[in-house]
């Protein structure tokens, strides 16, 4: 049992922090992240530079990583420094792809972009139920809260053939995409497919899909862990500061309880999320990803709901990054199945 | 014991009905039901229908515009607002500013700004909340220094709910220094066009604009603005905070969230299926309707007190813990069954063939997360469990 | 709207209250209810003779009351007194009776006593899921945990033949019966039909077990407030006198809380059983009622947990009164359907 | 970062299990998973067979008997006993007196005493809180006096576990009164046959029997039997409450705990189908089972970290506090399952075709009641979430 991170990880957990805390600051998160095209293009090329893209891929794919491991920490940085740009899409979009024999390469290095078009709107978190139907090398039908959806080069879109549910590339180009920005900051579309031309890459899209959905959980937890920390650290502070009553708030006995059960929560949250990273990429790995989401839904919300209530009024105002941070944390809960869902398919064995 | 109304308080419930059925308009109540904010006009608009019915100052008695209703009548009439989706009145002035002049104010007070808060030609609004004294109210710092026959009042007061809107405003500022921090704080009224007082809006977590500061240098308002006793507007502030705590369960927003909670619940599809008949959420949303239920008793049971004893106790602070809870529980649930269609911020690109779920509830995520403030302002439900436990319990 | 009790009711609550309090004290209630009979019977037959038993017939049926708040007035001083008496036991089989021409009046005498025997091992909350089974005049199966049942003389046990499910009258020395003690107190008894000759009363049971099952709710959760109640004061009574660290252990800001929380629960509990009591006999009799044994399994486990928790070890002793308390508070969900059967219940309409 | 075991600890894993299988007695087994007390025989039968191992003190270094373990052997050693029904060795020789005397004893006090625990000729008690000092230790009143060569103790200790059993006792004593309370307190050691002491059984909420009052009046103990330096026993008090931590989560208990209610809900029946899938129950079961999973994690990595870093940190309260909570939900999950057949008292007229229950789940509602002793002793989970508050949040 060894719990400390490799020294390569641990370069790259440093190395983009430092860019983070440089280069993307909580006023230029706000800019960015609530006005079209709700990312900023120059800092996602930058990040492709930096190699943050290739070490979500692994060797034999053209990246230098791809592990649950090296996911999360890329993930948990994003967290912390609660980055709107779309490499979760990026993440998913490589995954699938890895499946196929495209070419990864330009994605890698920032050059072109891709999305990930599965969720529906009566079908937000199901692969399996959806509608839109392919006829030849044709697309009908909609995707719905596509996230990247309004930046992506390419789409990746599943479709119902003959015989099963397909994987089919599709030009941005040549289909209607409304692109919107999210409550949370960054950007998601829905898509529009009407006689769309597609190229088919895989006729089971299955197993490209449950790998992208299972890494992309495992990115999602480890993107709220790192929102839970910094929710932690700056509620702990104002506790420390804050004084009503002529003394800090933190003195009274009652908020120092709540800040230990959040605390507690936090580092089962963490612990939830390595296992999710350990076995991504085995039998247990989808499992394991349910729970792991199903506790990060549960967590997320206490943390974030007394994240607010231990501040009072000054977190609930836009100025405030805490009311940023809580607004994401709840928001994961929305992204590749909640808290139900995942209880669900824990139970379901 | 008898949980019914009486045929005098169900001939009541009727007339509002009709009333409701009559005169909110269609638009307001549209947009009442989705979330989204009123304009000044709508609300001015449904203030003067409130007031020509004589319906408007419900806690008033009758010799001031009041309509002479017991706990259990408002309760009726809040109660049918909210099934109507009728706007909520503005209570600054109706609730908080107007029970304070009928008890505090002189008769020129009253005389000169009751009929302007009935007929709308002022708009008050609170200025209270300090950035260093929130719940902790006692320790404000705004300072008033007499001058002559004015005050000079130097400061700065935040969470003034709809101060854009406002022509006046009502404050607590500090005119002594020594003593108690409950002491030496008085109770003023002012106009805003007053110079020296800048307001400017706080925008808030979901994006939207309904507190602000502000910021007062050097402004001069007359001592005749002042309400009741210098020194002692603690007593005031005491009362108003007990006043505001009527409907302080929020029982009707309560019980309309839930049905529209389960509208929307039928109208989600999971797996091909109603969101309704998914076990777990289905679970959650019974809990919360049982806790409801239970909390209609429980509101009932105070107001019944009430109505026999008068003023309200500190077993209110129970109907404002627990009615929070379940309102900030029902947003929550709206939330969740949105799933990932709550995410996008409101936007016209994703109106009609383009909208990811019915109008009413595109707000869902924004609501929800307005509404956190709930269990913060108006004393936090913390505040009220030391309350309650003070008061109630002996502790 | 009226929440005050008429003068009668009050006057049989307090004529109770002082009996239990002078008759049926803490030690001796943990005298009998533990030990074979598991009940007192010379105080079953004081209680009859005060008119308590009579208190939850209906005129017509030869007592003097009967309406939901006279079963919540008696059981609630149970409650509070924690009386093992089988009274629930009755109740119910009155109330099943009274759908029947058979004579009540030595039973509200106190003279004989009657049990309702429903429930199964695999079908404890259910009256419709059952296997017992009649042929003719005869009746065999098993009916489990029947309240009261060891200390009766009659037993009311439902059973199908082929039309459906009837009632049957059994006379206890006719039958196998396995009484048992219970480890909040009071007794049960396993009943063993083997062709055992009955009397059929009524050959659809449905209307008659509905209303005694609705009836049973509604004198459990007044037990249950009861017995909150008086967990509610006891807490608050040590929490102002127990001393820790300098100090009376309620000065600290946690437990104020925490008891503000459980004391809401117990209003809540009241106002949901007053509900139901209001609405028994009436169409929303039994969704009231489930809504109440929901709140109050959900109220009564918190209470009760934090009844002992508050207290510390003190709690967790035979001989300090509060563990008596809690433990029937907690089975008490046991009792007629538990959280989770009747949340179900409330979900299906 | 690395999950797995290593081959080393593998290795000892497949040890421990075929060690357990050969030696570990059935009918101990079939007690412990049904949660009967053991006979005060079968308690010392284990214990000798853990001895001949040399697996019995595994928290003392080799030289003193112990195995020579670090954490995470232990933590598989505890987790494989539990899993195997394992009755839990007698903590307070073992994990409490034993690591006192070899940190704190002289050469003498240990030749004397570490053997005896061994080989089992003693069976130590504790005497630690008393009726007004509970969580707050460092207030205890009973009274050591220096009389020549011995103390003159006088007092009473309570919640002194099995010491129905047991031949001697631990004590803190005060033999100072001036000061602050954590000064004047002193470690001695009894024998149980001195005159003056009387130990009374008390009897617990389920009925059972495990911990004592033990009286103590004039009783004459050697000033030999202290044990370090007089007046500075809370040195070893605070040693001592640290040392208790080890297992402190009961990962071990909870993975048996949740594969017994498993099965307990495959093997109920309601509506027709096995409990299990029932949604509300199913859900109940899994959020705990998630918890229980997360906990495991948190465990192994305060663990490595203990193993990194020597003594284990204020962080292992939330193993406390998590971990109790979490056997506690499982305790309250099998006596959920049960229904009404948690009722009866243990009795031998419901045994075999009369049974309700299968017999290792007849003591449900029996173990929900005793393990709510889990959140209150050893430092009661407020206490915990104090320390967590000042020490690992420096609030």
């Amino acid at each position: 049992m060894d719990f400390s991170l490799t020294d390569d990880r641990r370069m790259l957990a440093d190395t983009l922090a430092r860019y983070l805390a440089d280069q993307y600051p909580i006023e230029h998160r706000n800019t960015v992240a609530y006005a079209a095209p709700f990312h900023d293009p120059a800092k996602w090329a930058e990040l492709a530079e930096l190699g943050v893209i290739g070490a979500l891929v692994p060797e034999a794919k053209g990246g230098f990583g791809g592990t649950g491991f090296d996911i999360a920490v890329v993930f948990e940085a994003l967290g912390r420094a609660l980055c709107p740009e779309p490499m979760l899409a990026a993440l998913m979009g490589l995954t699938a792809l890895s499946h196929t024999d495209q070419e990864l390469d330009p994605i890698i290095a920032g050059e072109t972009r891709i999305a990930l078009a599965t969720g529906e709107l009566d079908a937000p978190y199901s692969s399996s139920d959806i509608a839109t139907t392919a006829t030849g090398d044709r697309l009908t039908g909609r995707k719905s809260v596509v996230y990247g959806g309004g930046v992506a080069d390419t789409l990746l879109v599943t479709a119902r053939h003959g015989a099963g549910i397909g994987l089919y590339q599709v030009a941005a180009s040549d289909t209607q995409i409304t692109p919107f920005g999210m409550v949370d900051g960054g950007g998601a579309a829905e898509v529009f497919l009407d006689n769309t031309p597609a190229t088919r890459l895989l006729a089971d899209a299955g197993p490209a899909l449950a790998h992208a959905e299972t890494a992309g959980i495992v990115a999602l937890c480890a993107e709220a862990v790192g929102v839970m920390e910094v929710l932690k650290d700056q509620t702990l502070d104002y506790l420390k500061t804050r004084k009503q009553f002529g003394r800090a708030i933190g003195d009274f006995q009652v908020l120092q309880h709540r800040m230990v059960d959040l605390t507690i929560e936090i580092e089962q949250a963490r612990s939830i999320t390595i296992q999710a990273a350990d076995s991504l990429g085995t039998p247990h790995g989808p499992r394991h990803a349910s729970m792991a989401k199903n506790l990060i839904g549960r967590a997320g919300k206490l943390v974030s709901e007394e994240a607010i209530q231990l501040h009072g009024g000054i977190a609930m105002t836009w100025e405030y990054p805490v009311s940023h941070y809580a607004k994401r944390l709840i928001m994961i809960d929305h992204q590749l199945g909640d808290t139900d869902t995942h209880l669900e398919r824990v139970i379901a064995g | 014991m008898d949980l019914s109304y009486s045929a005098d308080e169900l001939a009541f419930q009727s007339e509002v009905r009709a009333f409701l059925d009559a005169e909110l308009p269609p638009e307001m109540s549209a947009k009442v039901r989705a979330g989204t904010d009123l304009t000044k006009a709508q609300m001015e608009n449904w203030h003067g229908i409130l007031n020509a019915r004589g319906w408007l100052a419900v806690t008033w008695p009758t010799e001031h515009g009041g309509p002479g209703w017991g706990p259990v009548k408002r309760h009726i009439f809040e109660e049918e607002c909210c099934r109507a989706f009728a706007p909520r009145t503005v209570p600054f002035g109706l609730n908080m500013l107007g029970p304070v002049l009928i008890a505090f104010g002189t008769t020129d007070q009253q005389a000169e700004y009751l009929p302007r808060i009935l007929d709308g030609r002022d708009w008050w609004c609170q200025g209270y909340s300090e950035p260093g004294a929130g719940s902790d109210l006692a320790s404000l710092k705004t300072r008033a220094v007499r001058d002559g026959d004015h005050y000079v009042i130097n400061g700065q007061k935040t969470w003034t709910t709809l101060g854009q809107h406002a022509n006046r405003i009502f404050c607590l500022v500090r005119t002594k220094a020594e003593g108690k921090p409950q002491e030496g704080i008085s109770f003023v009224l002012l106009d805003l066009d007053t110079p020296g007082i800048e307001m400017r809006p706080i925008k808030l977590i979901e994006g939207g604009f309904e507190v602000n500061e502000v910021f007062f240098t050097d402004v001069r308002v007359p001592v005749a603005n002042l309400v009741g006793t210098e020194n002692e507007g603690w007593t005031i502030a005491k009362f108003l905070l007990s006043h505001e705590r009527t409907n302080i369960a929020g029982v009707g927003f309560s019980m309309t969230a839930l049905s529209e909670v389960k509208r929307l619940a039928q109208q989600v599809r999971r797996s091909g299926k109603p969101l309704s008949e998914n076990p777990h959420f289905a679970a959650r949303m019974a809990e919360i309707e049982i806790d409801l239920e239970a909390m209609k008793i429980t509101n009932l049971r105070m107001l019944a007190q009430a109505e026999a004893q008068g003023a309200p106790g500190a077993e209110t602070s129970m109907l404002k813990i627990k009615g929070t809870v379940i309102r900030q529980a029902l947003n929550d649930l709206a939330r969740r069954a949105l799933g990932p269609a709550a995410a996008p911020l409101p936007s016209e690109d994703l109106e009609g063939n383009a909208a990811l779920v019915p109008p009413d509830f595109a707000n869902g995520a924004a609501r929800y997360f307005n509404n956190r403030k709930l269990s913060i302002f108006g004393g936090s439900n913390e505040i009220q469990r030391n309350i309650l436990a003070k008061h109630a319990l002996g502790l």
